[in-house]
């Protein structure tokens, strides 16, 4: 088997006297949809902020597509192919939803070093966009201030801008938070009809959409993976029932 | 340079820290912690040590003065918060920066119209008159010590108010997100009142505090302005504790400075050349600091977390 | 599609319009001026179109990107030393010491942005401040440029030998092209991939890092753009009073810059030229009315605030329904 | 005829407001005298604020020679602000009258024959204090001053007769509030002296918290521009006994001032203080030279001639001009007082220079 | 019979120049458990908004307990007795958690058990935990435990819950709903939007449908079980 396109090695994250992330070490394999689930405050987010740069690890390595990454800033990790999407939606609020997309798709499409030509009336860019943002269902909203949007399109936005990036691996927190039931379903119809063109992984409550997609599911309690496997195998995990899945996790 | 007047600068650092911390207070409670840009501080100041000079006319009554003097700022302050501030909350800082501009323009002017273009003053109490000696021919004036326990208290109340009751979780609250605190039921625009007079009135008691010390002068707000925000900055937005620390810290750097820098570089300048590069560095001191302090803390010494 | 800019949606038409106008106005005034006699007046609209440019490059960062300095006067200052530094080493040719200036004030602004832009918000308001305050009391303390008197230039820059700033009405229009030249750019700048970049940067650094911007980077290199043009501003204030003091670097005098952007409605560039024309034509006009003009310039700076909601700009290019 | 026009710059915002409003109520007491006249033209008189930015300055300069067309520009006092203005005043061939500030430049190279002072050279009334320490036999001095242009001048001007020993020179910010630090190093130095020179608002500091910490017992207190009649209603008996240095006093003894001097307080209620005899002074000045050429202001070498010779009763006595346009006149050592009315005032001493002139006259190419 | 808790009445509303609330009504009697449903961007939110008295309604009338409250400040409208879990949790970021709860705290509903820090520690163990930690430091889920028990503390008659199970793990969401049966069951009032539907038909007592500003379905959970039809009209892209 290929080397996984994620490595998480030894990582160590503490506030203060709270161990966020516990010598956490877990792979990610190229093209699957690896899921990430635990209970409120296991450190899901916390993680994905240590893989994505936006924190720093106090210990541990990240090797991402076969390069140690771990002391790359954020921006230098997205250029290399790995996007994220926020579980607290974050935006530009006074951009259109059209140019909060452009503005990503513009990070990967040549240098930003142009002073002269208005950014607005580049077709490359606002073509990816839109399509971006038709996929997710927001099309029609292309024109509005995001800080105009619904909650809900506000999430399906933050999915947008993740997509426009065309990443090799996509860090999803919560998507489906916030999303209606329906536009949930479309996401995993979104999600579904990627899979294999990247590797996603993704951080959800919604059992559903994660029983639907996951290939893998990897199971955090306090900042440790307390089970791993194929999702039937941590559907019947008693410890992953008590901790976490509850009734809704009965067949 | 002897041990003597080391330790006596230190303890007049330390003084002018508190003093500072003093002048600050106010700002600290409605720039610090409700998120109000409020650059008519310094001239609430500055009439707070006007209103004296007249209350003290009348009554010939430091403490009656002083009393009175607070009373008037506070209903001052409300003016003010009714007929400007209350609209600018919700406002782009820079909103408020300008209309705050507005009103110091106009209360710089208003007290030269009103109380004329020449310093004036009023005495220190005789209660508090007398020095308590220091070094041979040089005191320290009782009514110092009276500033610093001033500031002192100032500091130990703001500090329970903030951190420590309701009011104070509720206008940090509100700082944030003011619609949140109105719709659980708290009148948070009545309550941003009561701590924009009560901010106001800090301010003047700062000024009337200051009076029997300094030249009571249309503009002697303005320095001051700029001193409290770099206290409150440097100790870190927010926190009062910080802005303590920061104005001791101010006060010490400044002082020690200004009494040895020059001293420092005759060690190993030609004393003409000490004599210009010292006051020089001297006066920039505390701006080095906060820009030292800010690269290595970007946030003060003690960021206001979550924010 | 609107660039993603601070200005309402639909206000494309007053994108042009007022600025245009105000440029026409801004050329006719020396004609004017002498038709009734009164010179002076090209004199006073010199200055304001000087201070218009630092406006200019004050909104540049501080309403597109958020960075509010409140040092921009130490590039002025820094621009108008250089000249008149020059000047007192008998360096009089304008194609030496302006690009001198501009490079000088770039250099110091690339230098101290460098530090300042670690911080955000009202720390960087005050970071800025400190640098612009070393900047005065560094030029206070040159004796031998007159320390905090100032020093007189004996003269204006020179053009390879000739004197093109020496008439008031040719130094004029000097000034206006180096306005006009200022705002065009700017404006392409608001509206091009790094403008949308630091416009982003102002609405949300973390999302823009998140798609893969270095924030630093770009904002530094802004901060660098409004340095120069602020220090070109000094150079042509230097010209103008002929004169050159530490005064120009207060911080009394950012403040102005930062009420002039403000007062004409920030991230709009023709709003500064407004705020800097506004402020400083009021503050002719009153004072020369009134010795308490004061009293009446302060009210008015609030009620602008109160109703013009967004500066004066907005207020004559107001188009309705922005969110 | 058309009246004649005489702007004033002056600084009459901020702090220093009160040295502005002393020259300008010192100029319009003379004028009202005269019935709105000066040489026997009416007068119309153009008020400019400087706000002490040289720029503004200059701007409103321009305003006053070209929107105004004004005869004469009196007035100015602060040096940056002479700095500022004096080219383009003097170039226009306009007479530039100093009510205040002596700036050594214009006093040597840089002089003009537009350029009259009614005031002093910068450097002579810090002369008088360190000609007094010396005459004294005090043998230690300690100096302290804002660090700023003036300050360092004030220095030079004290050290260029004071041979004692100059124990620290201590230069504080400017606007600097609490002066504990450096009343410290004072003590601890031990001076016989000190000598300062802190205008405005930070002499009142100085002097209430000098006072405060008992140091006026053990030092005698030697000051320029610090102890005058701007700073007294606020120094109050603080100041009492500490000494400065003047070319005049309200209680100087002469016709000319007791009727300026009683006028004065009559008409403005506050005791006018050096600046405002300088600014009474400069009105007598164009008052003495219109009258000299009947009114008739086209030929600019009269004015000047007639300029020069300071044909008038001056309030500080003796008055003439040296080669350079600033007064040959006599300097006093002066203490603060309280009058028996209950108002503060400065009182002469005893003189310390008889008919002196500035030593830039030399630098100056004007004979 | 007694007015009901809260009715709203041909409710419109919007921001700025665009209307979103176009003549909404619902009533929600007390000890009465009402959900609104809807896409995103139907107006729901916008809905509890204007309700608050956060938003200017244009028209319509809501009315808590029969009296109408349309256009007083929020404050008021809460004083009355409504709590609020708002979309987006909105916690206090620079309070600590027991703050949040201490802060906004009231009694507004006398005669029943009180809510205390304690026992809203008791529902949540998580915030136990975190007591001293500040709220902006909390992950989505606590924060969003925080916003619940934040409103359980101003002890109201009227629970109003704008996606309040968002980012809560399952199990958590289990006690949440258990919470919500047992004040239900003590006579508290309950408004709830939530995307989980069958969580939600258990739960509440009757049902109406938000599609662009007004309500286009309303009835019972059992004509809402009956009516397949409702959520491929109204729920479906
Ligand atoms: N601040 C705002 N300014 C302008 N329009 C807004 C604002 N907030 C929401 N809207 C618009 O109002 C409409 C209704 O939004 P609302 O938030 O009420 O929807 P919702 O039903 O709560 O959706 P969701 O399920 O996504 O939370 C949307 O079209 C949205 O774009
Ligand atoms: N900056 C911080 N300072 C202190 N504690 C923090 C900070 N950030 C996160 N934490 C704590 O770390 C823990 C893990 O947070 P994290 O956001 O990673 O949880 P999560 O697994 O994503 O939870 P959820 O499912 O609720 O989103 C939480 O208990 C949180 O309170
Ligand atoms: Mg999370
Ligand atoms: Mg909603």
């Amino acid at each position: 088997m290929a080397e996984p396109i994620l490595v998480l090695e030894g990582l160590c994250k503490a506030y203060g006297a709270l161990t966020v992330t516990d010598n956490l070490s877990m792979a990610v394999q190229a093209g699957s949809i690896h899921a990430l689930i635990g209970p409120n405050g296991a450190g899901k987010t916390t993680l994905i902020g240590q893989v994505s740069g936006q924190i720093a690890p106090d210990a541990g390595r990240i090797r991402f597509a076969g390069r140690d990454v771990t002391d790359l800033p954020m921006h230098a990790r997205c250029r290399r192919g790995l996007a994220r999407s926020f579980q607290i939606t974050t935006i530009l609020p006074r951009f259109t939803a059209l140019e909060n997309v452009a503005v990503a798709a513009q990070a990967h499409d040549g240098h930003s070093f142009r002073f002269l030509r208005p950014a607005a009336a580049e077709a490359r860019l606002n073509d990816a966009a839109m399509q971006a943002l038709e996929t997710v269902g927001l099309g029609d909203r292309a024109a509005i201030r995001a800080g105009a949007l619904s909650h809900g399109e506000k999430r399906q936005l933050e999915i947008a801008i993740a997509l426009v990036m065309k990443p090799t691996l996509l860090l999803l927190d919560e998507p489906m938070a916030g999303t209606g039931h329906e536009e949930s379903e479309r996401l995993v119809a979104t999600l579904e009809a990627l899979r294999g063109s990247l590797t996603i992984l993704l951080v959800e409550h919604d059992m559903d959409a994660v029983f639907a997609l996951a290939d893998r599911i990897s199971v955090l309690v306090y900042g440790r993976v307390i089970a791993e496997g194929a999702p039937d195998e941590i559907r019947a995990d008693p410890e992953v029932r008590s901790a976490y899945l509850g009734e809704e996790g009965a067949p | 340079m002897t041990a003597t007047l080391v330790a006596v600068q230190v303890l007049n650092g330390l003084q002018l820290g508190v003093l500072l911390f003093l002048v600050a207070a106010g700002l600290t409670l409605v720039f610090g912690v409700m998120d109000f840009i409020n650059l008519a501080h310094g001239v609430q100041y500055m009439l707070g040590a006007y209103l004296a000079v007249s209350f003290y006319g009348l009554t010939g009554n430091f403490f009656a003065a002083l009393v009175l003097a607070l009373l008037a700022a506070l209903a001052f302050g409300l003016l003010l918060e009714f007929l400007v501030f209350r609209h600018l909350y919700d406002r782009d800082h820079l909103d408020q920066v300008l209309a705050t501009f507005g009103v110091i323009l106009f209360l710089n002017e208003g007290v030269r119209i009103v109380w004329g273009a020449a310093p004036l003053s009023y005495p220190i109490p005789a209660l508090l008159g007398g020095t308590i000696p220091l070094m041979e021919g040089f005191g320290y004036p009782i009514y110092r010590v009276a500033m610093i326990l001033a500031g002192l208290a100032t500091a130990v109340l703001l500090w329970v108010v903030v951190t420590r009751t309701r009011v104070g979780m509720l206008v940090r609250a509100g700082a944030t997100n003011p619609r949140m605190v109105s719709a659980l039921g708290v009148n948070i625009r009545r309550l941003f009142m009561i701590v924009f007079g009560f901010g106001a009135m800090l301010a003047g008691f700062a000024g009337v505090m200051a009076g029997p010390i300094l030249s009571v002068e249309p503009g002697m707000g303005d320095g001051v302005l700029i001193l409290a925000f770099v206290v409150i900055v440097i100790g870190g937005i927010g926190s009062i504790r910080g802005a303590f620390v920061a104005a001791l810290l101010i006060g010490l750097v400044d002082t020690l400075g200004r009494s040895f820098m020059t001293d420092i570089f005759k060690a190993f300048l030609a004393p003409a050349a000490a004599n210009q590069v010292g006051p020089a560095i001297a006066s920039m001191l505390i701006y080095l600091l906060m820009a030292g302090v800010l690269f290595f803390r970007p946030s003060g010494l003690f960021p206001a977390a979550g924010r | 599609m609107s660039a993603p800019t601070a200005e309402p949606a639909g206000s494309t038409g007053v994108r042009w319009s007022v600025p245009l106008v105000l440029l026409v106005l801004l050329a006719a005034v020396p004609a004017v001026a002498n038709a009734a006699d009164m010179g002076f007046v090209t004199s006073l609209a010199t200055r304001i179109m000087i201070y218009a440019i630092a406006a200019v490059s004050l909104d540049l960062i501080l309403g597109y990107g958020a960075m509010v300095s409140f040092g921009h006067a130490a590039f002025v200052g820094i621009g108008a030393y250089a000249v008149g530094i020059a000047s007192a080493h008998d360096q009089w040719n304008a194609a030496v010491t302006f690009p001198v200036a501009i490079v000088a004030a770039g250099a110091f602004a690339l230098l101290t942005g460098a530090i300042s832009l670690r911080t955000r918000g009202v720390y960087f308001i005050m970071i800025t401040l400190a640098f612009g305050q070393m900047a005065y009391f560094t030029a206070s303390s040159l004796s031998d440029y007159g320390g905090d008197d100032g020093l007189t230039m004996w003269g204006r820059s020179e053009l390879f030998g000739t004197t093109p700033f020496e008439d008031d009405t040719a130094f004029y229009y000097v000034v206006l092209g180096c306005l006009a030249g200022c705002f065009l750019f700017a404006r392409a700048v608001v509206g091009s991939r790094f403008g949308r970049v630091i416009a982003g940067v102002r609405e949300n650094r973390l999302r823009m890092q998140a798609v893969g911007f270095n924030p630093y980077v770009y904002q530094l290199v802004a901060y660098a753009i409004a340095g120069m043009m602020a220090g070109l501003a000094g150079a042509l204030l230097a010209n103008h009073a002929e004169f050159v003091s530490p005064s120009y670097m207060a911080w009394q005098r950012s403040g102005e810059l930062i009420i002039m952007v403000v007062l004409g409605g920030m991230g709009t560039l023709h709003g500064a030229i407004l705020g800097a024309i506004a402020y400083l034509t009021l503050e002719e006009v009153l004072s020369h009315w009134t010795e308490h003009w004061r009293v009446i310039f302060g009210p008015l700076l609030i009620l602008v605030v109160l109703y013009a909601r967004g500066g004066l700009g907005r207020l004559i290019g107001r188009s309705g329904g922005d969110g | 005829a058309e009246p004649m026009k005489i702007g004033m710059m002056l600084t009459l915002s901020g702090p220093p407001a009160v040295l502005g409003k002393h020259i300008r109520d010192g100029f319009q007491l003379f004028v009202d005298q005269q019935g709105g006249k000066l040489g026997g033209r009416d007068v119309e008189i153009v008020v400019a604020d400087d706000e002490l930015k040289p720029d503004v300055a200059l701007t409103k300069v321009k305003g006053l020679l070209e929107r105004d067309k004004v005869d004469f520009v009196a007035g100015v006092v602060f040096s940056n602000i002479l700095q500022a203005i004096y080219r383009p005043v003097t170039e226009s061939e306009t007479f530039l009258i100093g009510a205040n500030a002596g700036t050594s430049t214009f006093a040597g190279k840089g002089c003009s024959p537009y350029f009259f002072s009614t005031s002093w050279q910068n450097d002579q009334i810090h002369e008088v204090m360190g000609k007094y320490a010396q005459d004294k036999g005090f043998k230690s001095a300690f100096l302290l001053t804002p660090n700023y242009q003036a300050g360092k001048d004030s220095v030079a001007g004290f050290k260029r007769h004071f041979k004692g020993e100059v124990v620290d020179e201590v230069y504080t910010k400017l606007g600097n509030l609490d002066f504990s630090a450096e009343l410290a190093k004072i003590a601890a130095a031990k001076p016989e002296v000190v000598f300062t020179f802190m205008p405005g608002g930070m002499g009142v500091n100085l002097v209430k918290q000098f006072k405060q910490a008992g140091l006026d017992k053990s030092v005698t207190f030697l000051s320029a521009f610090t102890v005058d009649e701007t700073t007294l209603p606020a120094t109050k008996d603080d100041a009492v006994g500490l000494f400065s240095s003047s070319q005049w006093t309200p209680d100087l003894d002469n016709a000319a001032n007791k009727a300026f001097v009683e006028a004065f307080e009559a008409k403005y209620g506050y005791v006018p203080s050096l600046y405002a005899s300088q600014g009474f002074d400069a009105a007598q000045l164009i008052d003495s030279a219109v009258r000299a050429v009947k009114g008739d202001l086209s030929d600019k070498k009269a004015v000047g001639a007639a300029l020069k010779k300071a044909d008038f009763a001056s309030v500080r006595g003796d008055f003439k001009y040296n080669t350079n346009h600033f007064p040959i006149q006599d300097y006093y050592l002066v203490k603060a007082v309280k009058r028996a009315d209950g108002m503060y005032a400065t009182s002469v001493v005893e003189k310390v220079f008889d008919d002196y002139g500035d030593v830039y006259a030399s630098e100056c190419k004007m004979k | 019979m007694s007015a009901p808790m809260l009715s709203v009445e041909d409710l419109t509303s919007g921001y700025g120049d665009s209307q979103v609330l176009f003549g909404m009504s619902f009533a929600v009697a007390a000890g009465e458990v009402v959900t609104l449903m809807g896409r995103n961007g139907m107006g729901k939110t916008t809905t509890v908004a204007t309700v608050m008295g956060l938003l200017r309604p244009t028209g319509g009338a809501v009315r808590v307990e029969g009296e109408a409250v349309q256009g007083q400040p929020p404050y008021r409208i809460a004083q009355r007795g409504l709590g609020l879990v708002p979309e987006g949790r909105q916690v206090f970021p620079t309070l600590t958690v027991e703050e949040n709860l201490v802060a906004t705290a009231a009694n507004r509903r006398p005669g029943a058990a009180r809510w205390t820090v304690d026992s809203v520690v008791e529902l949540f163990p998580r915030l136990g935990e975190r007591r001293r930690h500040l709220g902006g430091q909390l992950s989505g889920g606590e924060q969003q435990m925080l916003a619940i028990g934040r409103a359980l503390m101003t002890n109201p008659k009227l629970l109003i819950l704008d996606e309040a199970t968002e980012g809560l793990a399952p199990i958590i969401r289990e006690e949440i709903w258990g919470c919500l049966g047992r004040l239900k069951d003590e006579g508290e009032a309950i408004l709830v939007i939530d995307k989980n539907v069958s969580a939600l038909l258990g739960l509440a007592d009757r049902h109406y449908v938000v599609e662009k500003g007004r309500v286009v379905w309303q009835g019972d959970t059992a004509s809402f079980r009956a009516d397949a039809g409702v959520i491929e009209r109204y729920l479906h892209v």
